[in-house]
């Protein structure tokens, strides 16, 4: 299978803090990768240094879909195909959940009618129908995510990155979003989740990438990255079942 | 009708709301407008329109020209009105222009429409009295001011009369006093970045080769600077031996007091401005002493004008200033022009300024002594006057013709 | 938005049919005056609104693009004789030109960095018109010549026909923020406006929307210029950079209802009017007291109503049928 | 030519001292509630004026008279804090920079009908006094207000260094969150340093008022070009205000003798804009440090 993310040597220095650190990775087509590691790792720095929203340094290199993101606006990572969560969700908080994700859909065609049509399917799609002319600030937390992933979805992503999109569910609604990243991964989406419920991380992903301290650890399927002692270490060390508390700030 | 009860109370609340306050000289503005309401329907009393800024960066001096004004109208009354016109009252109509552009438009426009009008007069600074200016030329309504940049007499006027000297003449007035105080004039001018500043500069630029005297340093500044310490030093480093400032109150005071500060022997002569203002002398007290003006209208030059002075002393504790005394002698110039017309209609009362002359009564109170209008609407006898600060007075000295006290040498 | 209940059409109409006949009913042309300043002060409100309104940049320089317009077409009246009407064109182009280079400096601040920013860059406009005397008449400034009844000059006998003028500026704006507002960039400029990053999140080109908005915004209040300083027959520096107009500008909007088509058209006549009738009550000796109470209406807005007088006005009409919720933000809807 | 240079550094670095003071207040209270207080100007008007009436009716010397600004203008600030700025927290640009820059309007105007537009001046046996040197000379009264200024920026930060509250302070302004975490009090914090940021305005006041004339609209002279010294010297940084602001009366008198008197404010502007396209965060990353 064709890779659809090519991570190579991503590095990010801030002042003296080395956040990343020679990070590789990648991402077969229509794979669905975790990645996970104890707060502070570097895992949402990651997706920022991917994304656009950081600038990498030099020697990092980013290739989705065979070309170099490194460089590129948030925009035009986004225009390419790469759709994101974050950690703690962004609505808009004075347009309604409509609003939102047709700001979404206008991405992919400007007609009014047409991104209405895209958004209203996105959100069924996530299950908030109901609250389709409530304002996003008027929201739950978790319905805020719900919104936030729809909005990502309106933009017709090839590759979808979820981060932290569970925490704070309830055993049944963390079945609902895993049947949903299941429902993507079916239309041919590839999805990398960061993620700490270990439950949702098992049934979705076929491979783990671990971070600590910026820098990979481990790699590989579910059961056996789970065995590593490296890996457990980290998680031990670091206090694994207090999560999930106050992450890393957002950006 | 409804509108004039309303402004009746408006008034009367605000003047309680004011009474507890030190704005007592504000208070006086109401009890006017309340005075226009009243009289608006009295069938003998003519009204003349004033424009001036009571709020805004302009206010102080705003408020004195209102003061000046309401003293003149109270004075032209007092003598029995418009003797031809069966002894009617003039009535002030005041407007607050707050030192704005677009306020000065509407309330032009306002007092045009809204009231009849015989004349008006305005607004102390060039810039709005420009404005003022072109909406009277276009509502055919006679406006006398003593504003003096030279705009005002340009551009194919018809209805805008300006009795006293204009802004370039007064360059002539500074540069010939700089050589009584010096055998070799090396003047500094430093003028404030404003229409007062550059046209009277201006005017000093021109004329001073012709009067064998240098300028070693010619200077804009922006106005309200938080220190005048820099620009001190450039005065100081120019070599200068006399200063031109060309500035309003406040930055005036501060170039006083740092010229003295940085010990600086010059003379100084301030034009006009800020620098004629009795707060001028109470601002920098025995500093003032001997410094030297330039000014279209001083208060000791005439009996009459000794006459108006002291009535507003009394009134209001301190000299009757140049733009204020001017004004006096503009509502006598108007009041002259209805005795001739015998009218008050705007037009007939711009036809009777425009061949008006007058060289005695309150009418003609002003440097050169005469008023008649020429062409462009500019009194071709008017002429600025030399003063000195002596003893927190400012004193006429120069030309010989009108001093009233020996120049003094600092 | 505002104006559900009673179908949009009906209601833009019917307050059109009023606009128009207005100055047919005033008593005296004072009042038309109210209705210039109004129209005119709305027209740049509006125009301010789609920047800081909408995409939430909240601009205290807009005094700059006024002073671009009405000097580049007073130039070119005094200097070559060309009609303001086609000054005015050409004064919006220059602001909106203007805009480019400015907003490449601003943007790169956010908040109250980017507003400090914004006055920095029209008081250095001022500065420089005011240093420079051979640009275009330095502190002095200059008068427009008289002309008489020229309506192919923009000079009017009829102090009406200033008016209509206005009122087809301010149509103008809000004919553009009503078509922006329902468009693809509407949803654009609110979202960057709540939230940059998320905005980029989902692809909106943040930078270049808030280039194309802040030269739309700028080329109407570049038209307001002109149109300003034809009405009061002066300009100067201090008069075109007024500090004053950048004010006014986001006072009004903020007043009637940030955000919103209709919200600077409210605030203004609120303002104006309060202020035209002080005015006239008090006459001269009004001593700071209009200032003060623009002072409070602002803070009571904020404080109290962020929704501004649109807020008001919907929260009337849902107790007039039913519901009654009260509205404390503006929300935009798809 | 050296002594021209010599004595527009002097000059730059008199009137410095107060930009620093004005500006450390406004940077205070952005630092630690992240409102940027557009009526800071204003504060420094009303601490003119109280020195001004305490000169005129009681014959106190307007330095002097600090030790009734100061105290009078920290509880004023407390109040700002308690009954205005404290409401719109946490509500987005367009009040927080809206609220105060309506104070802003309202003081300028509430002072014009109190105090009239007259402008006022004191006259101190020292006003028009100055220290010469070596061709050099020093205004008397602007030696004493930068002297004054510079010991009490020094308090500040010995305070901001050394005491719990202080300590409590700067916590606030790096990190709203932990702070809170930390059991710090955010109104009391909040409160106390909007105190000591507008007691600062006033304390310019008062030491303005020895040579500078008071009026309504006095604030606006000094404000903007605390701004820029604020932005310049990163928001929220009270070393980089300071640095920022003597840096700013340098700046300014430097224009002024070498390009223009008109060009004082365009110099400052254009290092301001030139400054942050290079640096959009200010000279200053961060907080005093």
């Amino acid at each position: 299978m064709a890779d659809a993310l090519v991570v190579r040597d991503l590095s990010k220095r801030f002042g003296g803090l080395l956040a990343v650190q020679s990070f590789s990775f990648s991402v077969a087509e229509n794979e669905t990768m975790a990645l996970i590691g104890p707060n502070g790792a570097g895992k949402t720095t990651s997706f920022h240094l991917i994304t656009g929203y950081h600038r990498p340094d030099p020697g990092s290199s980013v290739v989705a879909f065979g070309r170099e993101l490194v460089g590129l606006k948030p925009h035009d990572i986004c225009a390419f195909g790469l759709a994101r969560t974050f950690q703690v969700a962004r609505p808009f908080g004075h347009m309604t959940v409509l609003a939102n994700v047709m700001t979404g859909a206008f991405l992919r065609g400007r007609k009014l009618e047409a991104a209405r049509e895209r958004a209203r399917e996105a959100i069924a799609f996530v299950g908030l129908e109901a609250r389709a002319h409530t304002p996003a600030r008027d929201l739950t937390t978790i319905d805020q995510r719900r919104l936030e992933m729809a909005r990502a979805l309106a933009t017709e992503p090839r590759l979808l990155m979820f981060d932290e999109v569970m925490a704070g569910l309830n055993p049944s609604e963390i079945d609902q979003a895993v049947a949903l990243i299941g429902k993507l991964s079916g239309r041919g989406l590839t999805i990398i989740i960061i993620e700490h419920v270990m439950r949702a991380i098992m049934a979705v992903a076929s491979r783990i990438v671990v971070l600590d301290h910026g820098q990979k650890i481990a790699e590989g399927e579910p059961k056996e990255v789970m065995s590593d002692p490296d890996v457990i270490r980290a998680y031990l060390g670091s206090g694994y079942a207090a999560k999930p508390a106050a992450g890393e700030a957002p950006c | 009708m409804k509108f004039q009860i309303k402004a009746r109370t408006v008034s009367r609340s605000r003047r309680r709301f004011l009474a507890g306050s030190a704005a007592a000289a504000l208070a006086s503005g109401p009890i006017t407008s309340f005075a226009i309401v009243r009289d608006a329907k009295a069938a003998e009393t003519i009204n003349i329109g004033g424009l001036y800024p009571v709020t805004g960066s302009l206010a102080q001096t705003g408020q004195d020209c209102v003061n000046a004004a309401k003293l003149a109208v109270k004075m032209v009354n007092d003598a029995g009105g418009i003797k031809a016109l069966g002894g009617a009252k003039l009535n002030l109509i005041l407007s607050d222009i707050q030192s704005d552009t677009t306020v000065t438009r509407t309330e032009t426009d306002r007092l045009i429409s809204s009231y009849k009008l015989a004349a008006i007069h305005g607004c102390y600074a060039s810039a709005l009295t420009l404005i003022a200016s072109e909406v009277a030329e276009r509502a055919k309504m006679p406006l006398i001011t003593g504003s003096s940049s030279d705009q005002l007499n340009q551009g194919n006027r018809h209805y805008t009369f300006t009795p006293f000297a204009r802004a370039s003449q007064f360059a002539k007035t500074q540069l010939e006093m700089s050589k009584l105080v010096s055998d070799h004039p090396k003047v500094a001018v430093v003028f404030e970045n404003t229409a007062f500043g550059t046209s009277t500069s201006a005017g000093i630029r021109e004329q001073a080769p012709a009067l064998g005297v240098d300028i070693v340093l010619y200077e804009p500044y922006s106005a309200g600077f938080a220190d005048a310490g820099p620009l001190v030093n450039k005065i100081k480093a120019s070599g200068a031996n006399t200063l031109f400032p060309v500035s309003y109150l406040n930055d005036l005071i501060l170039i006083i007091r740092t010229v003295k500060q940085a010990g600086l022997k010059l003379a100084i002569n301030g034009g006009s401005g800020g620098f004629v203002m009795p707060e001028f002398q109470k601002s920098v007290g025995d500093l003032a002493e001997g410094l030297l003006g330039v000014e279209h209208w001083n208060h000791d030059t005439d009996a009459d004008a000794l006459k108006v002075n002291a009535e507003y002393k009394k009134q209001y504790g301190e000299f009757i200033f140049e733009y204020g005394g001017g004004l006096v002698a503009q509502t006598f110039m108007l009041a002259q022009a209805m005795e001739n017309a015998k009218s008050a209609d705007p037009q007939k009362v711009r036809d009777a300024l425009a061949v008006l002359d007058v060289s005695s009564g309150f009418a003609a109170m002003c440097p050169g002594g005469r008023v008649k209008f020429g062409p462009g609407g500019k009194n071709i006898y008017g002429q600025p006057v030399g003063v000195q600060w002596q003893k927190g007075d400012l004193v006429s000295v120069f030309p010989k013709s009108m001093a009233k006290a020996k120049l003094m040498q600092a | 938005m505002a104006g559900t209940r009673i179908p949009p059409g009906v209601f833009v109409a019917a307050l059109a049919v009023v606009a128009v006949a207005a100055p047919l009913a005033m008593p005296t042309p004072f009042y038309v005056d109210i209705m210039i300043r109004v129209a005119l002060f709305s027209f740049i409100g509006v125009a301010w609104n789609l920047l800081g309104g909408y995409a939430k940049q909240l601009s205290l320089g807009h005094a700059a693009f006024f002073g671009l317009g009405a000097y580049t077409s007073t130039i070119l009246e005094v200097n070559y004789g060309v009609s303001p009407w086609i000054g005015m064109l050409a004064g919006g182009v220059v602001a909106a030109a203007a805009s480019l280079p400015i907003g490449a400096m601003c943007f790169r601040l956010r908040g109250p960095y980017f507003a400090i920013s914004t006055i920095a860059t029209a008081q250095v406009l001022m500065l420089l018109f005011l240093k420079f005397r051979g640009l275009a008449w330095g502190a002095e400034g200059t008068t427009i010549p008289n002309l008489g009844d020229a309506p192919l000059m923009m000079q009017f006998a009829a102090k009406a026909a200033y008016y209509y003028v206005a009122l087809a500026l301010l149509a103008v704006a809000l004919v553009v923020t009503w078509l922006i507002e329902r468009s693809w960039m509407g949803y654009y400029l609110v979202a960057l406006g709540e939230d940059e990053d998320a905005a980029e999140a989902v692809g909106v080109n943040v930078p270049r929307i808030k280039r194309h908005v802040f030269a739309i915004s700028a080329f109407l209040t570049g038209l307001a210029g002109t149109f300003y300083i034809q009405y009061i027959y002066f300009i100067d520096p201090n008069t075109a950079f007024s500090f004053n107009i950048s004010v006014e500008a986001a006072l009004v909007s903020i007043v009637g209802g940030i955000g919103t088509l209709w919200g600077p058209v409210l605030g203004t006549a609120l303002l104006e009017v309060t202020s035209a009738l002080l005015q006239s009550w008090l006459g001269a000796g009004l001593g700071g007291v209009q200032l003060t109470i623009y002072a409070l209406i602002l803070m009571a807005v904020i404080l109290l109503r962020p929704t501004g007088l649109i807020g008001l006005l919907t929260d009337a009409r849902d107790r007039l049928f039913g519901g009654g919720k009260r509205t404390k933000e503006v929300v935009f809807d798809g | 030519m050296l002594i021209t240079l010599a004595q527009a550094v002097v000059n730059g670095l008199l009137i410095g001292g107060i930009y620093a003071l004005v500006s450390i207040g406004v940077t205070l209270i952005f630092g630690v509630v992240k409102v940027v207080n557009f009526a800071q100007g204003e504060f420094v008007m009303l601490g003119m004026y109280v020195s001004f009436f305490l000169a005129t009716r009681l014959g106190m010397d307007p330095i002097v008279s600090l030790v009734v600004s100061v105290p009078v203008l920290f509880v004023l600030g407390m109040l700002l804090q308690h009954y205005l700025i404290r409401r719109v927290l946490g509500l987005g640009d367009m009040p927080q920079i809206f609220l105060t820059f309506a104070l802003s309007l309202l003081m300028m105007n509430v002072a014009l009908m109190a105090f009239s537009a007259n402008y006022r001046t004191i006259q101190t046996a020292y006003s028009n006094l100055a220290l010469h040197f070596g061709g050099l000379y020093v205004p008397v009264p602007k030696l004493i207000a930068f002297a004054v200024a510079m010991g009490l920026s020094a308090l500040l930060w010995v305070f901001l260094k050394t005491t719990d509250l202080g300590k409590a302070m700067r916590a606030a302004a790096q990190n709203y969150d932990v702070a809170m975490l930390m059991g710090i009090n955010p109104d009391r914090v909040f409160a106390v340093a909007v105190g000591i940021a507008i007691a600062l305005a006033g304390a310019a006041g008062s030491l303005l008022m020895a040579f500078y004339p008071a009026y309504p609209m006095v604030g606006q002279v000094f404000v903007l070009m605390a701004f820029v010294a604020v932005v310049l010297g990163t928001l929220g940084n009270v070393t980089g205000a300071l640095i920022a602001g003597l840096m700013m009366g340098v700046a300014e008198s430097l224009g002024i003798q070498f390009v223009g008197a008109d060009s004082g404010m365009i110099v400052v502007f254009v290092m301001f804009l030139v400054t942050l396209m290079i640096r959009p965060n200010g000279l200053f990353g961060g907080w005093a440090r």
